[in-house]
Order: C-alpha cells, then structure tokens, then sequence
C-alpha cells in the first residue's frame, strides 16, 4: 500500500484499449433510455458492448467480462462517460442483481449472468411497494408455496424502466406469520409470467421511467429461471438482498467517472454562456466535488482491495454523489439563464438528478446510517 | 409606517382564490399542458377583470396599484394559472397606458388579437384573448401560445410582435411558450425610462407568483407528510422532515414582506425601486428553488411523479425561476449598497 | 391598515429627537459590557439614557418611558444602533422580566420597573440549570416553603452578566410532587440574600459573560422585594413565564435596528477590504437578511397592532436573526483574510454570534416548534 | 493507481498521536494560552525528530516526503500542538535545505536563535529551540513568540527576520503571536519558485492540521451527544443532532482524501500542483468551518465556554482557515479549469 496516482503500465494499457474502442463506437444522439423507443436503441448499444467484451469489464472471461480490477474498472467508467456513452440500461442487472448472483446463485443461476450481460435478459427491481418506500421491511407483497412454485399477489412501484424489461428481482412475503425483516424471500420473476402487469408511468422529467408492477393471483414455477425462482433461500430474503449494499455495490452504483464527466460538460458550458465570477465559483465546486468523489472512491477502493468492507461508509458515498448531482446541475441552469425553460438535456438531468437523494435509500436515512453506524450515536429519535 | 394589507385587498385576494380553487383546480393545468383549453379560467378571470386591474376605473380597470396586484398575483401563482396573467395585468396593460398606446389599436395592429371594434375597457373585460406575453430574453416566448400578442422588453425600446410561431417543448408545458416568426413589429415605447419600469414590474410580478407557488408546494408536502406513514409514524413525526419544512416556510415568510416592500417601491416611484425589486427577485427565486427541493424530497418518490401533482407547481415555479436574472440583481444590489460601481 | 413605508409626521419627529439626542450623547469605544470594569461603564451609559428617558421608550412616563408606539420603537431602535450606540446591559430585565412584570405583577412590584430601567437593579435571568437547557421542565432547583418566606437550593448556570448584576429571576421547583411544567413559580431574588453564590466563567469570546449561581440553604424572605417575590402565583411559573414569550418580546429581543446597523459596517469593511465578487454577493446578501428582518418585523409589528398574537410566529423571527448574525459575521471574518485572527470586535462579534441559534431556545428547537405549531405536522420523533 | 497509507506512515503517525496524547492533552494546550511553558511537548517532539523529518536521513533527518508528513500533521492538528511544528517541518526545513542555507547558520544569524555551535543533525533534535515561524502576511506574526526565528514568505524573496516584537492578542491564544520589531533580515532564497513551492506546502500543512482539528471537535462531540440527555433522551438520539454530526463526517471524510492527492502533486512535482493543493486548502477549511459550527452547536451552551475543551480546538482551526486565502485558492482552481484566464 503507498500512494501513487500514475496509472501502472497494466492500467495504462487498459485504458489505451478502452478509449480507443470507445472512440470509434459511441453513438451521438441516442434518445433518452427511458422512452420506449430510446430504450431499444440502448440495448443494440448494450449488445454492441458485450460483443466487444467491454459490457462487464470486471467479471469474469466465460461471462463476457474481462476480470478487470477495481482500478481497471474505474478507469473503464472514466473513459467510458468521458467519451460521452450513454447511460447504461441494464444497470439494475448488472449492478445490483449480479454481485447478489456472484455470492449467493447456485451454479445454473449463474448462467443468469451472461444473458443479462448481454442485454438478452433485461431486470428491473422490484424493492418498493405503495406502503413500503424508505422502510423497505415494511413489504405487503405475499408469495405463498404451492405445489411447483409460488403464488404472488400484490403490487411491486417505482420499477425503473418496468415498462421495457423482461425480468424482476425482488423481495416477497413468504412467511405471512413473521413481522418486518423476517419471513422475506429474494425472488426471480419472469416480467411474461401470466398474470404480471406492468403499466409504465411519467417521471419528473417526462419520461415514462416508471413502472407499477401488479401481481395478480401469479404462479410463478419453481423453474421459471434456470437453478430455480429463489435466490438464497427461502425467508432469507433480507439478509441476501442486504448482504451486498455494503460491499462493491456502494462503490459501483454511480462511478465517479460519470460526475467528473458531468463537471467537465459544466466548466464547457460556464465557458460558452460567459459565466459569472459568482457562477465560476459554483462550477468550480461542482469539479471540486466530483473530484473528491474520484479520490475518495480511489480510497475505498484500496480499503476494499486491503479486505475492509465499506459497511456504512457506502451511505458516505450515496450522500456525496447525490448532493453533487443536484448541485452541478443547479448550477447549469443557472449557467443558463432563461434557456434553463427549455426542455434538454440539462434541463432532464437536473429533474433527474432530484431522484438521487431519494432513491436507493433517501438521504435521510443514508444520514441516520452515518451517525448511528459510523459515529455511534443512539438509535431512534 | 404602516405594513399590513387593505380590507379591500384582502376581500380582492379571498375572491380570485375562490375563483381559481374552482376554474383551476390542478387537473385545469394539467390539461394546459396538453394543450387543452383554457377558456374557463380564462373567462373567469376577464370577468374579475383581472387583465385590466391596473387600469384606472374610468378607462374600464380597477384602478389597482402594484401593491393591490402582489395578492392577487400570489394567488395566481398559487393555482399555476396557465396564462399569462402577471404578464397582461402587471406588465403589459400599464405600459400601453403610460405609453399612451390605445390598448384595442395596439392589439388590433399584429397577429391575432381579436380585431379592433370593441373599445378599451370592453375588450380588456372581453371574453378570452385579452392576454399579452412578454419577451425579456431570446428564444422561445412563453405564453406566446396563449396570448394575442408579444411584448418584447429585450432591448431599450419595447416593441409589440405578432404571436404567431411554432411551439417548442419546454420544462413547463403549460407555458406554450412558442419560437416567433421573423415578423414586423411596432414600436411602443421609445422611453428607456418606461421600458425599465416594465422590466421591474416583471420582476416584481414573478417574485410574487414565486411566493404564491411555494406556498403551494408547502402545503402539499405538508398534507403529504401528516397521513403518509413510513416506520409505523408519519412521515411528517421526523425530525429531519420537519426541519426540511420549518426552513422552506422561513424562507417563504421572510421573503414575503420584501415582494411588498418592492411593490411599494414601484407604486410610489421610490429612489430605491430598482433595490427593492432586486431585493424581492432574489429572495422570492431562491426561496422558490428552495420550497421546491424540499417539497420534492420529502414527498419521496411520489414527488418525483408526474400523476401526482406537485411537478405543476415546481416546474412553473422553475420557469419563472429561470426568468430571474440573479446576476443582474445581485449586481444591481451590489450597486446599491455602494460595492461596485455602475458598469 | 395599509402599506406605506414613510414615517407619519409624529414618528419623523420622534425620529428626529432621538437621533438629536444619540448623536450628541453615545459615547464611543466602550469596552464589553460582558466584563466587569465594562459593564459599570455600561450602567453609566444606561443611568444617562434613563435620565434623558430614552431607556425605556414604550413604557408608561410614570416609569420614565415615552409611552412610544411599537413603531417608535422599531425607529427609535433603528436610530440607537445607527449611532453605533452601546449594548444594552439591562436587556435581560426590560425586555425579558418586564413585560411579565406588566403583565402578572402586583402595582408594588412594579415598583421595580422604574429602578431596573434606571439601572438601579440589575436583573439576570435564571432559567437554565446544569441538567435544564433546551429542556427547561426538567429543572430541580428547589423552593421549599417556609416560615415568612422559602428556602432555595439548587444551581442555576448560563446566566448572563450574572456576576455584575443585583437580582435574578427565574423558575423553582416549588411542588416537589409535580412533574416537568407543573409546580413550578416564577421567583425574584436578591443576589445578595446570605447562601447566594455567583461564580462567573469565561464565554467562547473571552469575556467573563456567563455566571454559574449557586443556592446553598438560602432562606429568601417573602418580602425580599417590594410586592414579594412571586410573581404571578405559586405553582403558576411556567405559565407565568412563557406567556409573554409570543408577545412584543419575541419582536423585541433582538431589534432589526441592530441588524441592519451591523449589514452596514459590513459594507464598509467590503470597501475597506476591495472585496472580490464573491465575498461582495455574501455582503449583498447579509443586507438582505437585515432588510427582509426589518420588513418582516414590521409586518409583525401591523399584526401585533391588529390584535393577532404571534405565538409560535417568534420562533421564526429567533431562527432568521440567529443564522443571519453568524452568517454576517462569517462573511466579516473571510474579508478580513488573516487578520481574522486577530481579537477584535468584528472576531468577537463572530464569536458571540454562534450563541445565538443555541440560546433561548436552540434553533432545533425553534424548529420543531414551526413544523408543529405552524405547519401542524405531528409531534415526537 | 494505488492510494492507501503504507505500514511505515501508519506506525510514524501512531507514534506521533500516542506521544501528543501523553504530552499535549488539553491542559497542556490551556496552558500554552495563558503563557505557560510548553517544554514537554516541544521535547518530546523533537526527540521525535519532527522538526528535521523531510532532511534526508544523511542530514540527520527521517527522510520523509510530503506525503508522509500529512498524516503526522494531522495528529499535530487533532492535539492543537501550541507549537510551529507545521511552519518548521513542512515549510521551513524543507525551504532551507532546497535554498542550500545551512540551518544553523540560517538560526544563528538572527534574533534568539540557540547559538551556531551545534551541526545541523544535531541541532534540529536539540532541546527545543528548532522552531520556526512563517509569516505569510502583514500584521502579527502567528508563532513568533515560540520560534527562534521568523520565515517571511509575504513576497518573491524568503527572508529570514528575528523574531523580537510585542506580543499581541489573538483569537487562538495559544499560538503567541507577535507585532514585529523593525529589524533587517537576510535572504533565505529569491528564487520564486522556491518560494512558492513553500507557500504550497504552508497550504498543505495547514489543510492536513485543518483534518486533525475536525476530527478531534467531531470526537469531543460525539462523546458529549451520546451522554448528555434532553428530554429524557440522549443528545445524539435527536434526528437534528444526528443529521448535523452525518453531514461534518462527510465533508471530513471527503476532504482527506482530496488532501493527499495534493501531498502527492507537491512530492511528485505534478503539473497539477497548483490546481491540487488549492482543492485541499478550500475543501480542509470549508470543512473544519463547518465542523466547528455543528460542534459547537450540537454542545449547546457547554460547548460556548472557556472551561470546556472545545473552544481550543475551534479556536485553532478558525486561526488557521483565516490563513487561507480562498479568494486565492478558487481563483487557481478556475485557471486550472480554464474558466479564467491568468491574471
């Protein structure tokens, strides 16, 4: 362990290789990812990637990875929203179902994991429900064993991108008699089975983003998906959904590769509108918390390398990019002047930069998790 | 010193909140977005006489003062109304009148305006197409799409321009704001004096649709959190949401007295009305801005929706943020208070 | 009622005397008032006020006041801090005790209204206890009823000038039974009853402002003061002593005079410094929050005037004074560059002004009490 | 990319922290306020090797870098040492030894330096006496009262000045500051470049002290929330309270990080010094500010008093943020940005 901010010549090696295909493949222009239309157009992109291996970088050879490190993989992010590539529509998957998958899917689940690499499979989560938004445990969705598999009624809400995905992951009530936490199972449900309905609907920033998931008198098969519907074990649905929030998925969720970009597009756009000295100091801080989010991502990442799991300090970072985001695209609209009415790319990203500090666990509650957990301060209050 | 509100327009305010409560409830805005008709809300509020209310009473107005229009204005704010209101009654109506443009001429000679047989104050109290937009910056003009004519305060001189144009998505589409024509216009003042009087009155106007608009976010999230529960409480019991909401009601409260301050300001021709207007612009926007991230956040992910209705607001409150040229007040301000120099 | 923000001819000409009379009397380079050499020549300063009965303007002439308007006030304020005129080291009796005193006490006790405005007396408050803060119901200083009088123990702390004052008033336990807010009386106590200790202790800014007060068996005659020393019945303390905390006093703890006059000095050392524009926008803004104090005071003042009681509305007058005095201090102390380090009036003034969202009520509190008692969202939590 | 502490630099700064725990509790920093001797630390410090620790291990130093100098700064920042340890170590050795000055000739040459009999090695781990104060600006002198000699680095030219004068109050009683006398001093370099490698570094060393002061008022106030009740409850149960301490945690936690990237631009000599350092000196003293204020006002009144800990701790890192030139520093960082040009 040292500190050294050059690039090895492995690193430097890879990042040569990934800037040169993302050079010469990154579409301009696509619609958004979260219309129908846009959405199509990101999964031929997505399918472009994994064909050139640089769709899951960090997993393994035989599912399309490339067994990138951590530094590889953030030098990847970097290059990869440097270069202006789009969004990436099967981040649910790839991002939070599968490091789930890695540590607890049995061998045939596994095979889940090239599919959805792939683009063939496409998940969206299925966490909330109407009565149960930041107190997840609070889940009414009930899945109840019956010969050959399980019978689903309820309603899962705010599935990003519902509408245009092919399978859900998500936490059902499997033990009517267990309160809270308990009595949850982690389940894999085909988004095709008879009696699913999906019905899309509009977020802030216009796109039909959204979706409600219904669940109406479902038979869901034991083997729906390969290696079976459950994930880890019956009524052990909180810990499994659980086990990997505090491990690679805090840091992954939102690689600092995406905000330094972001910031870079800011200081372009202070310079094109003439800014301020007083709008200079904002898109001077906006850069100055992206680049601290690269540095300290740079740190948790050797913690992790040196066998520390984050644990809590995964809110640190959910707290730190979801406050940059609204604040650096504050500070574009304000670049703007009265363009900030019209209805563009900015515009979007700042409505869709509000959804950070609620989603994924409000920040709120990411704060009580700092002070609680971090700090030691008292529960409750 | 006295500082408190008329019985009369205490009486004006209550009446164009009742009256919008009815004519423009949220699924009204809604329908505007679609590019629905508007003529009920519209109708309504010729009938109040709203678009002439700055007029004196013997050309066909209300003989209101800018100090008389920031309730009403609030209110309009409040409901969203999608039309430009603010625009006609606050802006437009009193240059035409000090500029001595004869209000059916000047709407008679461009674009759609509803032809020129009716006289001043039948027109005004006419049925729809009594409403004027204002360009203060290029590109899209919003409202243009509901309006029989522009106003364009861009430069020293303001110029009347015909509305016709395409329409263009923008982040409040309620607003139908469209990009014009390349047309002739007329000019309708020449008095840079008058034009930086509108341009006040504009600033003034939207500070106080600002203050109308966070009131209204306010007391959405407000009925949100007292019944939606999360952890067994209300949402509303924590401490971290009730902070979120003491704070966007601090703001609203202490920004409040300034709109009317700097409504004073204008009405009596005061030595500090480009202070004072500065001063309510700033503090109205950020106190908007303010009102709305918190709302939002604390709304949770149902804020962030576009079939509950808080985005009306917030996007409406956006835009007229957006009208707000904070560098220019605060510069303005700095000026005032003998930090910089003129430029 | 209507808006007009001229002064009427009667408050021009009030305005007038009283800057006349300042102009040629304050006197200038007065040391703090928080020491003990200090605030004898305070009470000098306030015994040449009183005599010139400019002390207590909106009182009855019979006490030496002027029986000024609350408008006249709010001018006469205006003028006294805009001729850089002195701290008021009698504050805590004629705007804390007196309106109580006007309010619940009997024509002999007040009797001590005319001598606290003539610095006769000089009243601290007791109020806070070593395990009573923010929690004030829960004090334990106890009054035990006795033959001609009560016998006090217990310790009251944070209590300001009290090692230069005479009297002090404050809330005892007087019903050892009762619980939180019940059996509690409002007590007036002359420092130099036998048992009384006053040990003074050092503030953040370095002067001596704050007293620990000890009761070691005090025996505290009922006639210690004119008119006896409860006020407003025993057992009657707590609601003796929070009534009048929405009335004038929460418009006249801290005067928008003093706010104002402060934005003031502050635009001066921006000149002074050749501020950058940024530190120029934060000046520009601490006016603004001394204008929008001053506005909203006025408001307030028409409400009062009206008849409506501003009630919880005082938290809000507390909470945007206490933030706008630190941020006006915090922008002097960042055009001061290095010399911030130095101990002068603007540094203490920032020093002082961090006590502002603590005291009489933390501004979580006063929080609290705006989301509950104005915005009616539910208690607890 | 690598980007940890290695073994080495963890043992060096648990040294240093287990030392000043011993040597520099709170009494020994209130001491120092009232004029008290500060031998124990100042000892133990220097059999530490601290003052010498960036010489080469030849000259007698520990041969460490930059980088290894953040952490043990840090730990000199958490104990409020009332010593230059900052200014000597980081600042002035370094200068010196780049500018070939023989220290002890540099010491002896001016004001009350220990006498030049000693070599250098043996000099710096000599019994007090190897302090050196840096001036950075006009006005008193931070540390001349503890210093053997003063490094003025206000203009292109280092100089070295007695540092003889009146002592003078300040916020941070502890760091003695002095009024000058008017006295001739000599030329430590007048290579600009050197002198602004030096200035740098001084922004460095205070960014890293700014970390160890938030970390010990987060500490002192941690400690004091989870014990002292309100209400029934602890403190540090309150929404309010946690949420205040969350948010310092954060901008600390975000702030290291940023601190030694800028250590390793200046060790490394990037071209991205200038650029790095400025992001550490702003986000260090935007976060020990805001440290502070939580601090202070999560203690509630206590945390207002001399006789509590806290004020000396908020009281360093108020001094020190005042050393910061933020004006300064976001300027840099907009050129770096290519948002300004150079001036």
């Amino acid at each position: 362990m040292t500190i050294d901010l050059t690039d090895t010549p492995a690193e430097a090696a890879f990042r040569a290789s990934a800037r040169d295909w993302l050079r010469a493949h990154v579409p301009s222009g696509l619609p958004s990812g979260d219309t129908r239309e846009g959405f199509a157009r990101h999964v031929e992109w997505e399918e472009e990637l994994f064909a050139a291996r640089w769709a899951v970088v960090s997993w393994p050879s035989e599912y399309g990875g490339r067994e990138a490190s951590l530094w590889e993989w953030l030098v990847f992010e970097e290059e990869y929203y440097a270069a202006g590539a789009p969004q990436r529509v099967t981040q649910n998957g790839i991002f939070l179902l599968a490091p789930t998958l890695f540590e607890f899917g049995n061998p045939e689940q596994q095979l889940l994991l090239p599919r959805m690499a792939a683009a063939e499979d496409l998940w969206c989560q299925g966490w909330s429900e109407p009565g149960a938004g930041s107190d997840l445990a609070s889940i009414t969705s009930r899945a109840e064993r019956v010969d050959g598999g399980w019978r689903i009624n309820g309603q899962k809400t705010w599935t990003t991108r519902g509408a245009f995905c092919t399978h859900l992951f998500g936490l059902f009530r499997t033990d009517p008699a267990e309160r809270r936490h308990k009595g949850l199972t982690y389940l894999l449900v085909p988004l095709d089975t008879p009696g699913v309905t999906v019905r899309g609907f509009g977020r802030l920033d216009g796109d039909e983003g959204f979706a409600e998931v219904f669940f109406d008198d479902v038979f869901l098969p034991d083997d729906a998906v390969p290696g079976g519907v459950v994930l880890g074990g019956v009524g052990e649905g909180w810990r499994v959904a659980m086990a990997t929030t505090g491990s690679e998925r805090g840091l992954t969720l939102r690689s600092p590769g995406r905000f330094m970009a972001a910031s870079w597009r800011l200081t372009d756009l202070a310079r094109a509108r003439a800014a301020s000295a007083r709008l200079r100091e904002r898109v001077v801080r906006a850069w100055l918390g992206a680049r601290a989010y690269e540095l300290f991502t740079a740190w948790e990442v050797d913690g992790l390398l040196a066998g520390r799991s984050p644990g809590a300090r995964s809110s640190l970072t959910k707290l730190h990019w979801s406050e940059l985001d609204v604040a650096l695209h504050e500070t574009a609209l304000e670049l703007l002047g009265p363009d900030a009415e019209r209805d563009d790319a900015w515009t979007r990203g700042f409505q869709f930069s509000l959804s950070g500090p609620i989603y994924a666990g409000t920040n709120e509650i990411q704060r009580n998790i700092v002070a609680e957990r971090l700090l030691g301060l008292p529960r409750s209050g | 010193m006295r500082f408190a509100l008329t019985d009369d327009q205490i009486a004006l305010r209550d009446a164009v909140r009742e009256v919008l409560a009815d004519t423009c409830p949220p699924a009204a805005v809604r329908e505007a977005w679609a590019g629905g008709p508007v003529d009920r809300v519209s109708v309504a509020l010729v009938e109040l006489g709203l678009p002439g209310m700055a007029l004196p009473e013997k050309d066909g107005g209300l003989g209101l003062s800018d100090v008389d229009l920031v309730p009403v204005l609030t209110e309009v704010g409040y409901a969203a109304v999608p039309l430009p209101v603010a625009e006609t009654a606050a802006v437009a109506v009193p240059l035409f009148a000090a500029a001595g443009v004869d209000i059916n001429d000047a709407l008679s000679g461009v674009g759609s305006a509803p032809g020129s047989a009716l006289d001043r104050a039948s027109y005004m109290q006419g049925p729809g197409g009594a409403w004027v937009a204002v360009r203060r910056a290029a590109g899209p003009v919003p409202w243009a799409g509901r309006a029989s004519v522009v106003l364009d305060l861009t430069g020293s001189v303001a110029w009347m321009r015909p509305v016709g144009g395409a329409g263009v998505s923008t982040m409040d589409g309620s607003r139908a704001a469209r990009v014009l024509d390349e047309a002739p216009g007329t000019v309708v003042t020449e008095d840079p004096e008058l034009v930086a009087l509108a341009r006040d009155r504009a600033d003034l106007a939207t500070a106080a649709q600002l203050l109308g608009l966070g009131r209204r976010m306010l007391d959405l999230t407000v009925g949100y959190v007292r019944t939606r529960t999360q952890f067994g409480v209300p949402v509303g019991s924590f401490q971290a949401v009730k902070h979120h909401l003491a704070d966007a009601l601090l703001q609203l409260e202490f920004a409040e007295p300034v709109v009317y301050a700097a409504a004073w300001a204008v009405a009596t021709g005061s030595v500090h009305r480009g202070r004072d207007v500065s001063a309510a612009a700033v503090l109205a926007t950020d106190a908007a801005r303010f009102v709305a991230r918190q709302a939002i956040q604390c709304h949770g992910a149902i804020g962030y929706t576009v079939e509950y209705d808080l985005h009306l607001y917030a996007k409406r409150a956006w835009a007229l943020a957006a009208t707000c040229d904070l560098d220019a007040h605060l510069s303005r301000l700095a000026r005032a208070l003998e930090l910089e120099e003129a430029p």
